[in-house]
């Protein structure tokens, strides 16, 4: 058996994004698996590339108001409302849990000014354990008249700036879907000195129930997820890829290991898979050994090879 | 708690409108407990994207096929066809491959064994309550008030007779036992048996109502409750409800999968429209 | 029988846009239903609110390399390239067949620079039976560096005050998901002159072939329409509704009566249905149906009582 | 051409990964020409989302079930499971319900009786000549030459042979017939008989190889195409080819569901990637 046989065997899956080295490109999407321990039963936590957590804030947050979720077709809408126990509780309670498992943890969070953005940065800075920071930045900024940062290419830049002072932890910067050029605020993060850039977020959609003549969710207004975005998040992933030097992660209607290989091909070192795990808590071991055996099939003996490999 | 892939092993209609699942479901005699539910999925079929969340009816043993073979495990679920989920239910057939996620969530606490126990159950809001009171009728004396809109609404009240439940069955319509709501009864068993408990599971405006009574007696109440779901494990924060003490100010967030279905009354806040909005019927 | 109960046995369902008075709310999408002629065969033109042609452009368009388009989940990705057999020729060869019909005709057009929209404007605004324009503003503007006319509130405004000009047909300006605030270019429209607006266009989306590595259509990116896209059209129409004084027509996933009558709670004077004609050439017959079934079944008179009746 | 909702009345697997179907579909004997397809939707089904385009196999009338009834149309497809719609396909019944649209399309010119015929089919390919050798055999003596890459790609040659048809088969792999591409079949046949007339469909390859093959020969070639549809009818302009002199410059597409499927050569533009991208599987 020659080498190349053998390494097709047994397909190299390790990438790096942001500095950490991952066993795997697969990981979950952030509010779509609370903080890891709620999968547990269902998944082996150290099978997967990272574990990215629910969003976390300076404070506890409760969330909005019901009804929160709402299915489409092919997809759900969410305005869960970004509830979390607040970076202080989620340190205290819940990263020891994470701590038993060898894969490296990613925490999410977010602010409603620079300021807060930048101080939660700093609690998590020295916390062992925390792999990297993933900076949400589709919230409203309070100060500026609740303008998402994410659409805001200044606010953006001056917020991920702050947070780039304030930690020494890889910081992956996660972008809104919601602009007119994306390749604005990706390059905005960049310069500002994020580690990678992970997209998509929700886009913003709404239902209504016609009986009632009311949304369906109490927020009127809420993020859409699911299978029914990928399209749009394989076209902005593959915008930001050509318009930044740092790592991408692809995030948006993910499944399969079919819809993974669209984002890693168009240039993502990594994908994140979010509503799926509500629909098949397994999902994700799904992708990955979907991952290795399309690997195994077309000869590609390190993940790496196809990362990029779009031909236009 | 797990997710497996199985087969359906029967699913009929048992009144017009009203399916009975019977999944094979390894293991959930040992896990099951009275109240539990599971996230039911038809595999390989893209919609509905999301898990339809369903009561455990019932878990029991098949006849063994044959003398050397452990017996098969299953469950039943109770359903209402409502939406696009439950019509691609009510069209499965034996051998159609499913996915079940649980047993989730919390189960009824079936309380101590010499009080007497009440349950009311609300159209297909019942489907909770058999597991229940199977347990409960060997040690106390259970009885089941069901109501419904009309005949066609009142469900599997005679597998609640062959246990040995008292049945009181009453319809808005009149067609099928006592005309009027089934809260009527309820007042009138509580004024018969003060000490009894009540176990309740149906539509919130039954529920709500039953609160009330309740809470004006001090008797002792457990609602089981419906709510939104996305994923059933206490991981999308899409399904809670309010919990006692809530305010704008100071909110207060149950996961209804988690710290519910089952709830015992004074842990919810009982303000008007606290409870998730599944009234409106759900989304499409 | 009194006079309620007479009216819902037969809802009202004519409607007013943009000064056209239509006799339902149900017309296809451009691009969607050819010339008309083409669906003719399988539904009764006569019974539509209008019809919508495929976009003019002042000469012939070839249109796009192949592949053009591509289904995706609950969706499909489009990237015809306009092909069209330009607008004199429209009105010498196809004019002539709509007219047969009873039904408004609005002819939709587009152009590469604002001149181009302005001097197809001019050519459509004396031919008789051509009841409103339809301008679709969500072309590159070659005279700037190919960004998309309705992304640049600035040039939108331009191009639709010099079209406003040339024609004296009621003008619906046809505007872009693909923005970060589309009550911003809604007020560029309406500030220019729009008599009413119509959305939303496709989505901006991609696709790739994970055997091959290729995009799925020669163009790389396309639009996606269909099913999966409602949630954001609906949330787009609400925004704009609120924006605006002028009528707005709602677009995006309508495939059944329930989806239209979202566009219309949140306040859409008509629908487009554009996707939905290809799976099946009766939806519209069916949709329309279904609307004055709802009606009647929710005691409501006249269709224009749901119009706007969110409530929030 | 039409728009109706009808019944499956079988589907059956002929060879592995092939079906035939059988569908109720009144007026397609007057209607449906050689060549010809239809749009086929299952209904209420929402993946997938775009109707599928099959060529018609077979128009016939099925046996009357009583006498003073006039018998029933229906036509038949034949169709390879390559992916999400056509796995669908494969697991419908006998009267589970779908939609047709059509008979869509330009049909075959038959050309004049005299001349000699060759149809050329690759796998699944074949399917729109059936009704085509039907229509010749009378007056023209006609060959099918059959190709596919194995054994299990070579279907329905016993009908085109009860027509009258001389078939040749041949593999590439050799597993039945001749081992070897069917143009080289082609070739030869066309060494002995000049003046026949070429009517090929299969893959996009074996098309260009047969195109050469009877351009240098002067042959006339008719061949019906794929390619990739939304509607069918000629409105989203999805489905374009290039036709004769198309150049960057001066494009011209042609819309294969109605000027097509079926092309005389030199109607096409010829040059490489000149026929859309079905080859690459569709998209998923
Ligand atoms: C813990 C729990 C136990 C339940 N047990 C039963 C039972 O034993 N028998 C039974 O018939 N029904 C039960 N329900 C309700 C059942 O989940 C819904 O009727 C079902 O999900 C409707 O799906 P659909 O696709 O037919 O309806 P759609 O309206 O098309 O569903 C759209 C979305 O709304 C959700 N939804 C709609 N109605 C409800 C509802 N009442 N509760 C929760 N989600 C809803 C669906 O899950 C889906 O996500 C239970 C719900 C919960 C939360
Ligand atoms: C005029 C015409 C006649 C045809 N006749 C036959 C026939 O008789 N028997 C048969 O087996 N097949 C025939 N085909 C091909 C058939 O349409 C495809 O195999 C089928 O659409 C694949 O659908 P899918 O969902 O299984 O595949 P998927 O790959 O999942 O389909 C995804 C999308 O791509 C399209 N697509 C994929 N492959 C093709 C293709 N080869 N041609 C056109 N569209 C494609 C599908 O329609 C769909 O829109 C014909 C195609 C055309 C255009
Ligand atoms: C219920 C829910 C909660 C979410 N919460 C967060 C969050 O807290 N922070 C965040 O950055 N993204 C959050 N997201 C967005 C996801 O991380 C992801 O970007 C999005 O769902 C698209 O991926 P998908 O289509 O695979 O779900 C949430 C999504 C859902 C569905
Ligand atoms: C094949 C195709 C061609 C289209 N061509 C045009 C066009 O020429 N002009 C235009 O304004 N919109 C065009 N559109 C956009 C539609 O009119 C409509 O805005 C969009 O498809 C969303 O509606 P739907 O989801 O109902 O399809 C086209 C859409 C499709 C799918
Ligand atoms: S359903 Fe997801 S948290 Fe309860
Ligand atoms: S398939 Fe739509 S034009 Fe041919």
């Amino acid at each position: 058996m020659n080498k190349s046989e053998k390494n097709i065997l047994q397909p190299k899956m390790a990438v790096e994004v942001a500095g950490l080295r991952l066993k795997n490109p697969v990981m979950p999407a952030s509010g779509t698996f609370g903080y890891g321990e709620e999968y547990a039963p269902y998944i082996d936590l150290n099978q997967l590339g990272a574990v990215v957590t629910k969003g976390m804030s300076l404070n506890p947050k409760a969330g909005n108001n019901t009804p929160r979720i709402c299915e489409t077709v092919s997809g759900m809408l969410n305005a869960i409302g970004l509830q979390n126990v607040g970076v202080d509780a989620f340190i205290k309670n819940k990263m020891a849990y994470l701590q038993q498992y060898e894969t490296p943890v990613i925490v999410n969070f977010f602010g409603s000014t620079q300021d807060e953005y930048g101080e939660v940065a700093a609690r998590l800075d020295d916390v062992p354990g925390v792999a990297a920071l993933e900076m949400n930045i589709s919230c409203p900024n309070v100060k500026h008249g609740g303008i998402i940062f994410g659409t805001d290419p200044e606010a953006a830049f001056a917020a991920v700036s702050l947070v780039r002072k304030r930690t020494n932890k890889p910081l992956i910067v996660k972008l809104t879907p919601n602009v007119t050029d994306i390749q604005v605020t990706a390059r905005a993060a960049e310069d500002a000195g994020a580690d990678a850039l992970s997209l998509i977020n929700t886009l913003t959609g709404m239902a209504v129930d016609v009986k009632t003549r009311k949304p369906r969710l109490a927020n009127t207004i809420g993020g859409l997820s699911g299978p029914a975005i990928r399209p749009i998040a394989v076209r902005l992933v593959h915008q930001v890829v050509q318009a930044v030097q740092v790592p991408v992660i692809g995030i948006g209607g993910i499944s399969r290991a079919m819809d993974a290989l669209e984002f890693l091909i168009v240039g993502a070192k990594a994908v994140q898979v979010g509503t799926a795990n509500f629909v098949d808590p397994n999902a994700m071991a799904t992708i990955l050994a979907g991952l290795e055996e399309f690997c195994r099939d077309e000869g590609i003996a390190d993940i790496n090879d196809l990362i990029g490999s779009l031909e236009l | 708690m797990k997710n497996f892939k199985t087969i359906i092993l029967s699913n009929q209609e048992i009144s017009p409108g009203y399916y009975r699942m019977k999944i094979l479901a390894p293991g959930y005699n040992e896990l099951a407990r009275p109240g539990q539910f599971v996230m039911f999925r038809v595999q390989r079929s893209l919609p509905p994207l999301l898990r339809r969340p369903f009561g455990i009816f019932r878990a029991g043993f098949l006849p063994a096929d044959c003398e050397s073979m452990p017996p098969k495990e299953f469950i039943e679920i109770i359903y209402k066809v409502v939406g696009s989920g439950t019509e691609i239910m009510q069209g499965l057939h034996h051998g159609d491959p499913v996915e079940l996620l649980g047993p989730l969530g919390s189960g009824f606490d079936p309380g101590t064994p010499e009080e007497e126990k009440i349950l009311v159950g609300g159209g297909i809001g019942l489907a909770p309550l058999y597991m229940l009171a199977e347990k409960m009728v060997e040690k106390s004396k259970v009885r089941l008030l069901m109501g419904g809109r009309s005949r066609d609404d009142i469900i599997t009240v005679t597998e609640f007779e062959r246990l040995g439940v008292e049945t009181y069955v009453s319809t808005e319509d009149g067609s099928l036992g006592e005309e009027g709501l089934v809260t009527r009864v309820l007042e009138r068993k509580l004024d018969k048996y003060p000490k009894a408990s009540v176990f309740a599971c149906g539509p919130m405006p039954m529920i709500e109502a039953v609160q009330k009574i309740c809470l004006e007696r001090g008797t002792s109440l457990q609602v089981s409750l419906e709510a939104l779901m996305a994923c059933g494990v206490g991981a999308c924060l899409g399904c809670v409800v309010k919990g006692e003490g809530h305010t704008e100010v100071d909110p207060r967030y149950l996961c209804t999968c988690t710290s519910g279905p089952v709830f015992k009354a004074e842990e919810l806040n009982w303000n008007k429209a606290a409870i998730n909005g599944v009234e409106s019927g759900g989304c499409k």
